[in-house]
């Protein structure tokens, strides 16, 4: 465990926090932009290895065993995808909470309760 | 050899090209979309094929690479089905679509397009990571789908869903990136070798992974989002996520299954069987068809991961092609059914069940919704009949009877629903008119048929099964398709058809099982008579029936229980359907389909007992179980409920009543001989077996007088004909009951000269009524009277039954009474016989409530007029007319074969001198009664023949009425609340206690489901944190330490 | 009953008042407020109970007399209400809304007297006489002797005595 | 037909017409006795044979339908019936009548037969008081079957038969082999059944004659009334034929036969019915239903002890 | 002398008291007169009919009072094989016990014509005889023979059980002797009896033929 996927772990619970008690549906968004954080600096930490280098073949690290300086270079691969999911996501929401805005002129969750049971 | 790659390939292809094809014509980019479809499927069905065949599994890597350096897809058979029935629904889904993507934009399409490509995505890859993409390529797409309806309802529901996806993504990118950090791979296949399980970090992480997976196939309580998004968004959209999606989700979970600790497995069955039992519970008060639909789906992929879940923890499987068949069936079944009625909820357009009415304008339709509803509770011939079978089968054999009773109590909760909203449909009172196109028909109609051809296909792969039920529905079909020609013409080759089968058959069968076939099918036949004089059957009427009559048929020469159980639900089902057409039948049938389904699962349980016992599905094999009680208790139970006995009567009355008149004769003459039947076997098969030091066949025989007592006595207080001929035939029925529990050669004996005698003059009495009701529109007694002289055939053949009914000598009831009392005392049920003579006194109360109140007193005014009723209504009457008074005459007829047949299973205890049978008690002979009877009756008729001449008749008001005159004939007839004095001495044992026992339970159960679905605020936060809650509560149960 | 009298008197026009016994007290009203004196007579006065009503015919004065006896039950007091009506145009209101049973009584005048009371549930229909024709049978106007030797076929050879006379011969001959 | 069949005929014949003539002036006697009971002279002996002339002579009849028409004889045939299938003296031949065709529960069903047709035949003269009557009666039947059909299982259970002749022969030798000594409990019970069976008071709810006329066969008159009254005669004699086989050792000879048949009759039915006012209907099926059937189920279970 | 012109039994009559609807509720066939079955053998039935009297009470006045002591210990008329029954059906003697009204008149004649022939009447006290104390009354018939045919009149106001047997006896010689035969002169004369009936029966709601 390192330093970082503790914070990211802290982020991801401020995060979730917020996306379940916050009443307005902005700021459940923003809760899920958190999370979302917080968990790319979780899966980032879990490839870092201290002492290594990001795994970015340049002139810098030209020559040197790439296999030894490099972190793992595979989260660092997720991490990239899921920041362009996450983001996908947060758009979709944000689109979502326009478009209820429009309906109910409100961005209270509770009033977008007409379905239940 | 088309490389699975493709179909990524060519969907994201064209779902890139798309936008540009619009630009030059919509028309192309349609097309391409279509072909686009078309070729995704071509090529699973391709692999499919190929796979079949034999040729090795597709396995492929991402530039080469082997694993775990690089991303594989797996595509083996497993794969190959779910591929193609994805890729078939996303075809036929999207031409159900079609209109309304024209409506949207390419956008829709495009998503679409993406969307299927992820589900195919789902099943094939291997790769963690790469998972995580096709899950929130789904998501992803499905979310803007969802917010494509621009509608309030589907916003909602569709944020709700983002924040649970969105919860889901993150549970399932943390449990991965753990997996890869403890082992070392991302790849499946490396995981479950690389001992990640060994550690309590690797179970944790697995944990979130599985369950974040679970989330997705909406396990209780953590589904309130899905059930908002069945509800809200189009039902072409609804039948993906409900299907496909779900269909994709559950095969990911299948994968994972080598994954998991194995304590996984039995809290993901519990999972599955709370969420199925909990979703048809709450599924009862729903009145929204979608939501409904929702909570239907949500218990189906319950049941699935349950099923899965129980099946690999079998010790001992039997055959891969149980798994094939409990698996496949429930999955195809579910897939299939599910879409289908996602898309009819779509095109019936209407939200509350209760106005699905409208469907009945269109017979295809309601063809359709039924056969849908069918294949959802699992009847046959759909393949989740065989699943659920097999099911049965397997958990009772591995000793998982709690699992049984689980399903089953699920399972009867969502037919009650879903038989309740079927109902509604069935009852057409509105003009209304369904706007169909063929565009939307097709798939719908195709689904069905898809259904129906794997249903016949079950027959092959299940254990004891053979396609005796192929006839029957074969010429169920035919007449369908004939029904164009006259109903005569329809009825007669019906006769015809159910003749030849009893030529056929009743050669071939056995001492009792031939008797019972005469009863059956004989019966039926004169029976169909009656049918003839109706002019406006509905057009599945004769299908339906001959179905029903072939299967009591086949109950007859079931060798296997499972041939058994099928017909047994075959004579449920069509007689469900046809008591469903009675005109205010709707709550009746309703409760009718509850019980006899409730009693159907009992025998499903006892016989799935049976095979645990014998590992045969053979009946023969129930003879060598040695400690039989249960069996026998949840077989018996099962026969009893349909038989009606008392406390499981509530069903009877009302289904008698209320099925259309001509019909009511088979359910009482005919069709309460299924249980008689079913018992009588059982006796055969199990002997007289002890419960716990109980002999059960005492309590059956306490059970059985009971029944005649209470019949007896609550049909002498009914003032509805039909209901009181109902409640008369319970008691009758009890009789019959009483009789077989003796469980002595005499008993036998009269037990089955009981069921003759009931077919014969129960089958005159409601038949009788029948053509009595075809002319007076009422069914109050008292608001007849007086017709002896309209209709004199009836009147006599009504006034035999009714002397044989009651057991008054010189007819044939008096030996049925004889055999009785003397069968009781010889087996020393003294008590027993007191309670059944007490019970056949107060027969004679309705028995002349009948005659006198319609028959006799005073003539109505409108009524005078009437006519005897048509001749198709007395040819059958007299028929039975003439097979009562030759039994009467000669009682030898009847009872030396039924002798002779159950001296096949007991020493005979009677014996014959000429026309006198002679018992260990006493004797009688018909014979002589009826000539001693005839002779006394003669002298004193013969004297007032001689005195004629002085007769004078007179007419109806000509009575002494104190000197007055009489007013009105409805004031001079006594016929209201006949038996008022004797409500009041003994009408507190008349009060519906057992209705109101029933109707409490039904109410508990309804508000239980009530509560439960409070769970359900709406809010999205809610089910977020339900979702939290639920998977807190799961890692506590799993206790992982 | 002197002090309900009086109070009656200052409300309605009462013509006579007698006591025929202890208990039984005569009024003589008009007849436009009979109703509502015997509404006051039964919510004010307890005289709860109407026990009978009945007519005579003063053909000489050419009107039928109606009384209306009341009684309280608290007291013990029957009031008899007197009204006299023409005998022309027979016709009274009906009381059947303060007792039903009134309906009853009038249907009898109604038949027997021919006085109408419009709106009294059953009227019209017979009492006694079943289809009676001719004028009701009790006015006094109504020959009953030559009616029933008209009507009744009178067996030939009866005789009717006076029955004082009659007696007087038979137990005293020898005073004729 | 062959001569046995006709002996049997003849038999039968003799011995219905000695039984009807005894029905007969048992009622008559028994007219005369409660008429002394009153402190009256009571109608002569032969009164009832006077009323059944008289009524068969009258000159006209009238018909309501075929039903009514056929209903007294219905019931005259179950009268008779019920009669022929008894053994009325044990080892005779001409009083075994056809008691060959049939048991005791024979008997019991019988009885119906004439009662279920008489009902129908009242049914059908639209008079209101009919089904009134028969409903009371149907209603008090079921009531009073329930007390006689434990006595009679009761019986079975001892005997260990359900044949009349046998359930005599196993009562001859002393008096103390009756029944009534051997199973006091059946007896008893039976004989309170008997009360309601000949529907004297305080069972006479059915006929009633102060409310419903004669409650079922009100309409009935001339030529049915006197096949009804004969019918009276002779199915009282059969039942307490019956009663006297069951309980009271049977008879061997005609006389004995008359002097049983007239104790069991005076001492239960009129007995009791001179001195009890009359019970409601529901009132009789719950006294019936209470102590008779409790008497009755003691009188099963003390024997099936046994 | 009632019957000083032979008539016979006349046109049909039409049940015109009824409303259309309810004549078919009610029989339409008219009396018949019957004859008996050979001489001696109807006189053994004369005897037989003689002593076995069940009576009718019809108690429209005083005369039900009088019947009462009939049936008790002291008078006892059960030892003359009388018999009180009480259905028209199933009597042959009708007792009009007193005067009778135009109202009770149209029961009489329904109840009379209900009973089965041979039937006969006993008229009891002087209202039956002449009307009586009521002769001049407004609704008292005054002579109920020329509404049905009476055997016997008890005369007196009103007779003792003592005169009722009496007249009993002398009913029952009547009947030995052959000579009562009221049900066939009301058949014979019918149409008159209806005739002077409809007369005084305003409101003829009745059938004509009351069987």
């Amino acid at each position: 465990m390192t330093v970082i996927s503790i914070l990211g772990f802290i982020l991801i619970i401020i995060g979730l926090w917020g996306m379940l008690t916050q009443k307005n549906i902005i700021k459940m968004i923003i809760g899920f932009s958190i999370i979302d954080t917080g968990l790319h600096l979780v899966i980032v930490s879990i490839g870092f290895i201290k002492g290594r280098t990001a795994p970015i073949i340049s002139k810098a690290v030209e020559g040197l065993d790439t296999g030894k300086n490099f972190i793992d270079p595979v989260p660092s691969a997720l991490v990239l995808t899921a920041i362009v999911i996450g983001l996908a996501i947060t758009a979709l929401m944000l689109v979502y909470a326009v478009k209820l805005f429009r309906f109910k002129r409100s961005l209270q969750i509770e009033d977008f309760e007409e379905l239940k049971w | 050899m088309v490389n699975p790659i493709y179909i990524f390939i060519t969907s994201l292809g064209a779902a890139f090209l798309l936008n540009l094809f619009q630009k030059i014509n919509r028309k192309i980019a349609d097309l391409i979309f279509f072909l686009t479809l078309a070729v995704i499927n071509y090529i699973s069905l391709f692999w499919f094929y190929q796979l079949l065949q034999g040729y090795e599994a597709a396995k492929i890597y991402t530039a080469g690479f082997l694993p775990p350096y690089s991303i594989n897809l797996y595509l083996g058979i497993e794969e190959a089905v779910f591929l193609v029935l994805i890729n078939l629904l996303g075809f036929f889904s999207a031409v159900y679509l079609y209109k309304k993507f024209r409506e949207i934009s390419i956008k829709a399409m495009i998503l679409y397009l993406v969307l299927i490509m992820g589900l195919n995505g789902l099943v094939m890859t291997r790769d963690l990571f790469n998972l995580f993409v096709f899950l929130e390529i789904t998501s992803i797409t499905t979310y803007a789908l969802i917010s494509l309806e621009d509608n309030k309802y589907s916003l909602t529901a569709g944020f709700k869903f983002i924040i649970a996806g969105g919860l889901v993504s993150t549970l399932f990118l943390i449990g991965t990136i753990y997996l890869y950090r403890l082992g070392g791979s991302l790849n499946l296949d490396f995981l479950v070798n690389s001992g990640v399980l060994n550690t309590k970090a690797g179970i944790l992480a697995t944990f979130l992974l599985v369950f974040a997976l679970l989330i997705e196939l909406k396990p209780f309580p953590a589904n309130g989002w899905a059930l908002d998004v069945y509800q809200s968004v189009h039902p072409g959209i609804a039948a993906i996520i409900a299907s496909a999606s779900s269909a994709a989700i559950f095969f990911v979970i299948y994968k994972f299954i080598p994954l998991m600790p194995s304590s996984f497995l039995p809290l993901l069955a519990g999972i599955g069987g709370v969420t199925f039992v909990f979703s048809n519970l709450m599924g009862l008060k729903q009145t929204d068809a979608r939501r409904l639909l929702g909570y239907s789906s949500i218990a189906q992929m319950g049941l699935l991961l349950a099923a899965l879940a129980l099946i690999m923890q079998f010790d001992n499987l039997q055959s891969l092609s149980s798994i094939i068949v409990i698996i496949g069936g429930l999955f195809i079944n579910h897939f299939l059914a599910k879409a289908g009625l996602f898309w009819l909820a779509g095109i019936v357009q209407k939200r509350n069940i209760r106005s699905w009415k409208i469907i009945a304008n269109n017979p295809p339709l309601l063809l359709v919704f039924g056969g849908f509803i069918l294949a959802l509770i699992g009847l046959p011939p759909f393949p989740g009949f065989w699943a659920k079978w097999e099911l049965v089968m397997q958990l009772s054999a591995n000793n998982m009877m709690v699992w049984v009773w689980i399903i089953l109590a699920g399972s009867l909760l969502e037919a009650v629903y879903l038989f309740r909203w079927f109902g509604y449909a069935v009852k057409n009172t509105e003009v209304e008119e369904i706007r169909t196109e063929a565009a939307q028909y097709l798939p719908v109609l195709i689904f069905l048929l898809g259904l129906l051809y794997l249903g016949m296909e079950g027959t092959h792969l299940v254990s004891g099964a053979d396609s005796i039920y192929v006839l029957p529905v074969l010429l169920g079909v035919i007449l369908y398709v004939l029904n164009w020609l006259p109903n005569k013409l329809k009825g007669s080759l019906c006769l015809l058809a159910v003749i030849y089968f009893s030529y056929r058959l009743l050669p071939a069968l056995q001492d009792i099982y031939q008797l019972f076939g005469v009863v059956f099918l004989i019966g039926s036949a004169v029976l169909l008579i009656t049918t003839f004089a109706r002019k406006d059957i509905f057009k599945g009427f004769y299908p339906l029936l001959i179905i029903m009559i072939l299967s009591l048929g086949n109950l007859l020469q079931a060798k296997t229980s499972l041939q058994f159980f099928l017909s047994w639900e075959f004579i449920t089902i069509t007689s469900y359907l046809l008591i469903l057409r009675g005109k205010f039948s709707l709550k009746a049938a309703l409760i009718y389909i509850t019980f006899s389904l409730a009693g159907a699962y009992l025998i499903l349980a006892g016989m799935g007992l049976a095979f645990r016992d014998t590992g045969v599905v053979s009946l023969a094999g129930l003879a060598s179980i040695v400690n039989s009680g249960y069996i026998y208790v949840l077989l018996g139970l099962g026969f009893l409920i349909k038989i009606g006995i008392v406390g499981f009567h509530v069903w009877l009355p009302g289904a008698y009543t209320e099925a259309e008149d001509d019909f009511t004769p088979f359910l009482s003459a005919v069709l309460s001989k299924m249980g008689i039947f079913g018992l009588i076997m059982l006796a055969i098969l199990l002997g007289e077996p002890v419960l716990k030091g109980i002999q059960l066949n005492y309590i059956l025989g306490w059970l059985g007088v009971l029944t005649a007592f209470f019949g007896a006595l609550l049909a002498a207080f009914q003032e509805d004909i039909k209901k009181l001929l109902a409640y008369s035939s319970l008691g009758q029925l009890g009789y019959i009951v009483l009789a077989l529990a003796i469980h002595s050669h005499l008993g036998w004996v009269t037990s089955i000269y009981l069921t003759f005698t009931h077919l014969l003059f129960k089958g005159i009495l409601f038949v009788a009524v029948a053509g009595l009701l075809s002319r007076v529109k009422t069914r109050k007694m008292y608001e007849m009277g007086g017709l002896i002289n309209n209709m004199p055939l009836t009147f006599i053949s009504v006034l035999i039954a009714i002397i044989a009914l009651s057991g008054v000598p010189p007819l044939s009831g008096f030996g049925g009474k004889w055999l009785l009392y003397s069968s009781l005392l010889e087996k020393g049920w003294y008590l027993q016989a007191g309670l059944a003579f007490f019970a056949s006194t107060i027969a004679f109360l309705y028995c002349y409530r009948i005659l006198h109140s319609v028959f006799l007193g005073q003539p109505k005014t409108a009524l005078r007029d009437v006519k005897e009723p048509s001749v198709w209504y007395i040819v059958p009457q007299y028929l039975f007319l003439f097979g009562i008074m030759a039994i009467s005459m000669y009682p030898n007829l009847i009872l030396k074969p039924v002798m002779s047949a159950v001296s096949t299973y007991f020493a005979s205890s009677i014996y014959w001198e000429d026309y006198t049978v002679i018992s260990s008690l006493g004797y009688w002979n018909g014979n002589a009664v009826m000539m001693v009877t005839m002779g006394v009756f003669m002298i004193p008729l013969l004297w007032l023949l001689f005195r004629i001449k002085a007769v004078t008749k007179v007419k109806q008001f000509n009575i002494v009425y104190a000197a007055e005159r009489p007013d009105r004939p409805e004031t001079t007839h006594y016929a209201h609340n006949f038996f008022a004095h004797y409500q009041k001495a003994l009408g507190f044992l008349a009060r519906p206690k057992v209705t109101e026992f029933w109707g409490n339970i039904a109410e508990v159960i309804h508000s239980v489901g009530a509560l439960f679905r409070q769970l359900y605020t709406g809010n999205g936060q809610t089910y977020a944190i339900h979702i939290l809650i639920f998977l807190l509560i799961s890692y506590f149960i799993l206790g992982v330490k | 009953m002197n002090e309900i009298m009086e109070q009656l008197k200052q409300i309605f026009k009462l013509n006579e008042f007698n006591q025929e016994r202890e208990d039984l007290y005569f009024i003589t009203a008009e007849k436009e407020q009979l109703v509502s004196l015997l509404t006051h007579l039964r919510d004010i006065h307890q005289f709860t109970s109407l026990i009978f009503l009945q007519a005579v015919d003063y053909i000489e004065d050419n009107l039928f007399q109606l009384t209306y006896m009341t009684h309280n039950y608290d007291k013990h007091i029957s009031l008899g209400i007197r009204v006299k009506i023409d005998r022309q145009a027979a016709e009274m209101s009906s009381i059947h809304h303060l007792w039903e049973h009134a309906e009853t009584f009038q249907r009898e005048l109604k038949e027997l007297f021919g006085i109408d009371f419009p709106g009294s549930p059953g009227i019209d229909s017979g009492f006694v006489l079943e289809g009676w024709e001719d004028i009701p049978p009790m006015r006094k106007d109504f020959d009953t002797v030559k009616y029933a030797e008209k009507t009744f076929f009178p067996r030939p050879g009866r005789k009717t005595h006076d029955p004082a006379e009659y007696m007087k011969n038979k137990l005293y001959p020898e005073n004729n | 037909m062959n001569s046995v069949t006709l002996i049997l005929i003849g038999n039968a014949i003799l011995s219905l017409f000695l039984i009807t003539i005894w029905g007969l002036t048992l009622n008559g006697m028994v007219m005369k006795i409660v008429a002394r009971v009153h402190g009256r002279f009571g109608p002569p002996v032969w009164q009832p044979f006077l009323d059944i002339i008289k009524n068969n002579a009258k000159r006209t009849m009238i018909a309501h339908g075929t039903m009514f028409f056929l209903g007294p004889v219905f019931r005259i045939a179950s009268g008779i019936g019920t009669y022929l299938f008894i053994p009325a003296i044990f080892g005779s031949t001409v009083f075994s009548n056809f008691s060959f065709s049939g048991d005791v529960f024979l008997v019991m069903y019988f009885i119906f037969f004439g009662q279920l047709g008489m009902a129908l035949g009242a049914g059908e003269s639209g008079h209101p008081y009919s089904p009134i009557g028969v409903s009371r009666g149907l209603a008090q039947m079921t009531a009073f079957e329930v007390p006689f059909s434990l006595a009679v299982i009761s019986l079975a259970v001892q005997y260990n038969t359900l044949s009349i002749t046998e359930i005599v022969a196993a009562q001859q030798g002393s008096i103390l082999n009756w029944t009534i000594f051997t199973n006091p409990l059946a007896a008893i019970a039976a004989l309170i059944a008997l009360l309601g069976m000949n529907m004297h008071n305080p069972f006479s709810i059915v006929i009633a004659p102060q409310e419903i006329p004669i409650g079922p066969p009100t309409e009935y008159h001339s030529a049915y009334l006197g096949m009804l009254q004969t019918n009276r005669a002779i199915f009282n004699i059969a039942k307490l034929v019956l009663y006297m086989n069951l309980f009271f050792g049977g008879a061997t000879n005609f006389i004995t036969l008359i002097l049983k048949t007239f104790l069991i009759y005076i001492f239960t039915s009129v007995a009791v019915g001179v001195a009890f006012p009359r019970f409601r209907t529901e009132q009789s099926i719950r006294f019936f239903l209470k102590y008779p059937a409790l008497i009755g189920l003691l009188a099963i279970i003390i024997v099936s002890i046994k | 002398m009632i019957f000083g012109k032979k008539r016979k039994v006349v046109t049909k009559l039409e049940n015109d008291g009824l409303k259309a609807e309810e004549k078919e509720l009610f029989c339409d066939l008219p009396p018949r007169t019957y004859k008996g079955l050979g001489k001696y053998v109807e006189k053994f039935l004369n005897w037989a009919r003689a002593n076995s009297l069940w009576i009718l009470g019809f108690g429209t006045g005083c005369g039900a009072i009088e019947l009462r002591p009939l049936m008790t210990a002291r008078y006892d008329m059960f030892r003359y094989g009388i018999a009180p029954r009480p259905t028209p059906r199933q009597s042959s003697v009708f007792i009009i016990g007193g005067y009778a009204s135009i109202k009770t008149i149209k029961r009489i004649v329904r109840s009379y014509e209900q009973m089965q022939s041979p039937k006969f009447v006993i008229a009891l006290g002087s209202c039956t005889i002449n009307g009586g104390m009521y002769w001049d009354s407004y609704n008292t018939v005054n002579r109920i023979d020329y509404y049905i045919p009476v055997d016997i009149y008890i005369a007196g106001c009103m007779p003792r059980p003592e005169a009722i047997i009496a007249g009993f006896e002398a009913l029952k010689k009547r009947i030995i002797a052959g000579k009562a035969e009221g049900a066939n002169k009301y058949a014979e004369n019918f149409s008159w009896y209806k005739a002077n009936q409809k007369k005084i029966i305003k409101d003829w709601n009745m059938p004509d033929y009351n069987w």
